[in-house]
Parts: structure tokens; C-alpha cells; sequence
């Protein structure tokens, strides 16, 4: 636990901003390029916006739990709800030239972290394992 | 976030300062397509002091222009900072909205 | 639990500027005023310093929690360590007049919080419990 | 925390860029003692873009300042934020270092 950074929110999205914040201290801290902070700050407000979006249906008072570690490869981040189970199978964003709102969440997700999976230990709700590695590092 | 409404050559701009994310994009939501109801030939969103916008927003203004398709309106943005502009393209939505430098090159015929 | 925002840190300076961000984010949903902002986040850094420095004697692998929660009255910020039992009778800024490098983090503390109380139901470690109410909530 | 080494009319300027913290302090601590340790007459520190400062900040400097007094060093800070001034202020501060709104201004004799 010693080198980890933990934030619990309520499943709000006035709290993302916070996890926005931390997301970037923690980037610049693995040195993970400035070019590509930008595009991890965005990847892990997506992740935690499905969190409320389709865990907990837009419920504003569950909670969300952000973990960040570094190690010398790189950056983890680890998101936990309470919610409804995810299926990854249906987990998909849309068809990027058939034009629609919405579905393009898990895009910004994947193509910024290298490893995206639900932990399938987890009983109930969620753990959503996310690994960047540093450029040169995979 | 923070929306103001300003007019350039008789046109709307919609001015947006700050981040648009899942917390701020239902006013925006809300601003924009009580604009659209009135049918505008064009909207200008001026983009320059824009720090951030994720799915929500990019989605929010998708629908916007799906709600200006059908009588033929146009959505343009204006001074897209290259951050955000990076994104657009990723989404392949750099072809689908008008994207100008500036409000005088949006007006250019 | 519901409105709480909890940030857990190492005990290392390097990620006390995490606490600031949180802070200033928690400040303004809080609605303090703008000028009030900068020494709150200023108060809550010198409390978290004060446990690296006092509570961990210097040990940076220990751990600090800082729990944030906004009432209609203001906000209160509680910051848990592990560390050695503060002796809240020997923690006292230093005479302003007696020039000297430290002893300053006490005053920043207690200007900016109305209440700054060291929980005595806590058993091992300190919990510092900091209150700062909306001008005219008092 | 960033430090660069500058001169002014052939003063030595310290000029710190960002947040000087309990992280960032024990660098400004190492390069200000070095200096002090050459005994200059005077010492320029330009906090025009210092955004913030603790407890830990102001230690050093007041522990440089104790290093310059026996030999009659001056120790002299210039374009000083409000906030940042507000800060030296509280803490009785404001009247132990010298404190100047320009390097022009500080350099008047
Ligand atoms: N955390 C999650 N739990 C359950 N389903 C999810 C989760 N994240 C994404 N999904 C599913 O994947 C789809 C695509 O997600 P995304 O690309 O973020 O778009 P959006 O959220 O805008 O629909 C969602 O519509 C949803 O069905
Ligand atoms: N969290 C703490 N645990 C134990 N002692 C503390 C704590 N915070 C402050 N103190 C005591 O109060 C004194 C004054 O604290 P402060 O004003 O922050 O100055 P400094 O930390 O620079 O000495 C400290 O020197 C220490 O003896």
C-alpha cells in the first residue's frame, strides 16, 4: 500500500474535477510525457464517468474509489463501485463514422492505457484495472 | 464552465470558458439547444478559453448539430486549441463539424 | 459517509501538493470566498507537513488521510495518521517577535480554521479535526 | 519549484518559478546556503512567478537571512505576489526582509 495514492468520492460528477487534478499530479510523477497527460486525464474521467453513468445509472450518492500506483514501468489505476456488474463483452464504444451522441468514452480509455480489464475476483460492483507504461516500457 | 453569448457580424457566438465534463455539459446542453429551437441558419462556438472537454461534452454538441441538420443549419467552431482540436480528429469529428481558426475566417464565404 | 471526499497519501512531501489541489477543489464547491481560498489550502498543507515532520518524524512511507466534508455551514477537513500521540498542549506557534526559521504552520493553521481540535477518542496515532465555517456561519 | 541563477547590474538574482513547498524547500535550502557561503553583500530573490509558499518556504529564508546577518548581507525580495506578501505580512515578515515592488526599485540606493 506504502506508494499508493487512494481517492474516495461520492458518484458525482461535480467530484471529477478532483480526480481529473490528482490524475495529473500523478501522471507528471511517473513522468509519463506531458503530451500524453492530457489524453490520461481524460481517459480516467471517462472510466469514472461510466462508473456513474452505467454502475450505478446516474445515482449521485454512491461512492467511487480511484487508486493510482506507480511502479518503474509505469502508471496503475484502479477504480472501484459498488454498482451493477459490468459485462466487458457488451463494453464497446461506437462505430467512430457512424455519428451519434455518446460511445466514445471507451476510445479515450483504450487508446491512452495499454491494459484495460475488470478484475474478475471482485464479488460485487466493479474493479477496473488500467496500466500506462511509460514510452519504450511495454 | 462558463457560457456567454456575444454576436459577431450579427451571428450568435457562444462563448464557453473553462472545462466542460459530465458536471458542466447539461447547462450546455440545455443553452444549446434552446438556441437551436429558434433555428439559427449558423452557430459559432468560439472555443479559445476552453481548458477541457470529454464525452459528454464532445456528445452534447453531436446532438446539437443532428438537432440543426434537418433544416439545414451549420455549427462552426472557432479557435479550437490544439489539445481539443487533437481530440476532435481522434473522434473523426473534425470533418463532421466546420472547425475555423478564427471568427473571420468562419465568415468567409 | 455520503459527502465525504477521502484522499489517502504517503507520507512523503511530494504529494502534498495532491492535498492542495483537493483542498482548493473542496473550497470552492464549499463555497468559501476566492481570497479565503489560497490560506485554507496554505492550512491544510501546514497540518499535513506537521505530520511528516512531527506525528512520522520525518518517515516517509507511513501513510495520511485527509477526509473532507461540506455542511451547509462550512467545512471540515479531519487528517488521520499512525504516527507518535500529539501532545495538543506542546503544539504552539512561535512568538512572531523571536525571529527563527520554523514555527510558523500553527498560525497559518489556526487563522484560517475556527475550530482545531485533536480528537482525544482517538487510540493510536492523531486524528486533527480542522473546521472552517462560511463568513457569518459562525 | 524551478531555480535559475541571474544577475542585475552584477547582483546575483535568484529567481524561483513555481511552488515552494516541504518537497521542493530542501533544494532552495542546498542553493541558497551555497550562495550565502560566497558572503555577497546583496542577494536578489525575484518571486514574479512564485505561486505559492509554506511554512517550510519562508524557514529557509529566514534561516538564510540569519546566515547573512554576521557578516552584514542584505537579503532582498522583489516583485512579491499579493497573496505571497499577505503571507510575509502575517507572520511580522514584511518589516525583517527587505522587500521591494522592482529590481529598479531595490536597486535604488
Ligand atoms: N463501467 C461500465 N459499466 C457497465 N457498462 C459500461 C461501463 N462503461 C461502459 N459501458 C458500456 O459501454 C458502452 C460504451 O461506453 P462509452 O464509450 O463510455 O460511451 P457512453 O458511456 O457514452 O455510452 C456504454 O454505452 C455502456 O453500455
Ligand atoms: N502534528 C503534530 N504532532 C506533534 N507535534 C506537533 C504537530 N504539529 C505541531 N507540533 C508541535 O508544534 C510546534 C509548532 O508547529 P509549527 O508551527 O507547525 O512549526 P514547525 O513545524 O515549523 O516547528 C512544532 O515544533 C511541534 O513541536
Amino acid at each position: 500500500m506504502k506508494d499508493r495514492v487512494r481517492l474516495a468520492i461520492p458518484s458525482h460528477p461535480r467530484y471529477l474535477c478532483m480526480v481529473r487534478d490528482l490524475t495529473v499530479r500523478m501522471g507528471k510523477m511517473t513522468n509519463i510525457r506531458e503530451e500524453e497527460i492530457e489524453d490520461l486525464k481524460l481517459a480516467v474521467d471517462e472510466a469514472c464517468s461510466n462508473v456513474i453513468r452505467h454502475a450505478y445509472k446516474g445515482d449521485t450518492t454512491k461512492r467511487i474509489v480511484v487508486q493510482f500506483r506507480i511502479s518503474p514501468r509505469g502508471l496503475e489505476v484502479v477504480i472501484d463501485d459498488n454498482g451493477l456488474k459490468a459485462n466487458p463483452e457488451l463494453i464497446r464504444g461506437r462505430d467512430l463514422d457512424d455519428l451519434k451522441p455518446g460511445g466514445l468514452g471507451v476510445h479515450f480509455i483504450k487508446r491512452t492505457f495499454d491494459c484495460v480489464e475488470f478484475d474478475p475476483k471482485k464479488r460485487s460492483g466493479n474493479r477496473l484495472k488500467l496500466i500506462k507504461y511509460l514510452t519504450g516500457q511495454l | 464552465m462558463k457560457i456567454e453569448l456575444t454576436s459577431h457580424s450579427s451571428h450568435i457566438v457562444i462563448v464557453i470558458t473553462g472545462e466542460i465534463d459530465m458536471s458542466s455539459s447539461p447547462e450546455l446542453r440545455a443553452r444549446l439547444l434552446e438556441l437551436i429551437h429558434k433555428k439559427p441558419p449558423v452557430l459559432f462556438v468560439d472555443f479559445t478559453s476552453v481548458s477541457y472537454i470529454d464525452s459528454s461534452g464532445i456528445a452534447t454538441f453531436v446532438e446539437g448539430l443532428k438537432g440543426m441538420m434537418p433544416y439545414g443549419g451549420r455549427l462552426k467552431f472557432v479557435s479550437i486549441p490544439p489539445k481539443i482540436a487533437e481530440i476532435f480528429g481522434f473522434a473523426k469529428l473534425d470533418k463532421v463539424f466546420e472547425i475555423h481558426g478564427s471568427m473571420d475566417d468562419a465568415l468567409r464565404p
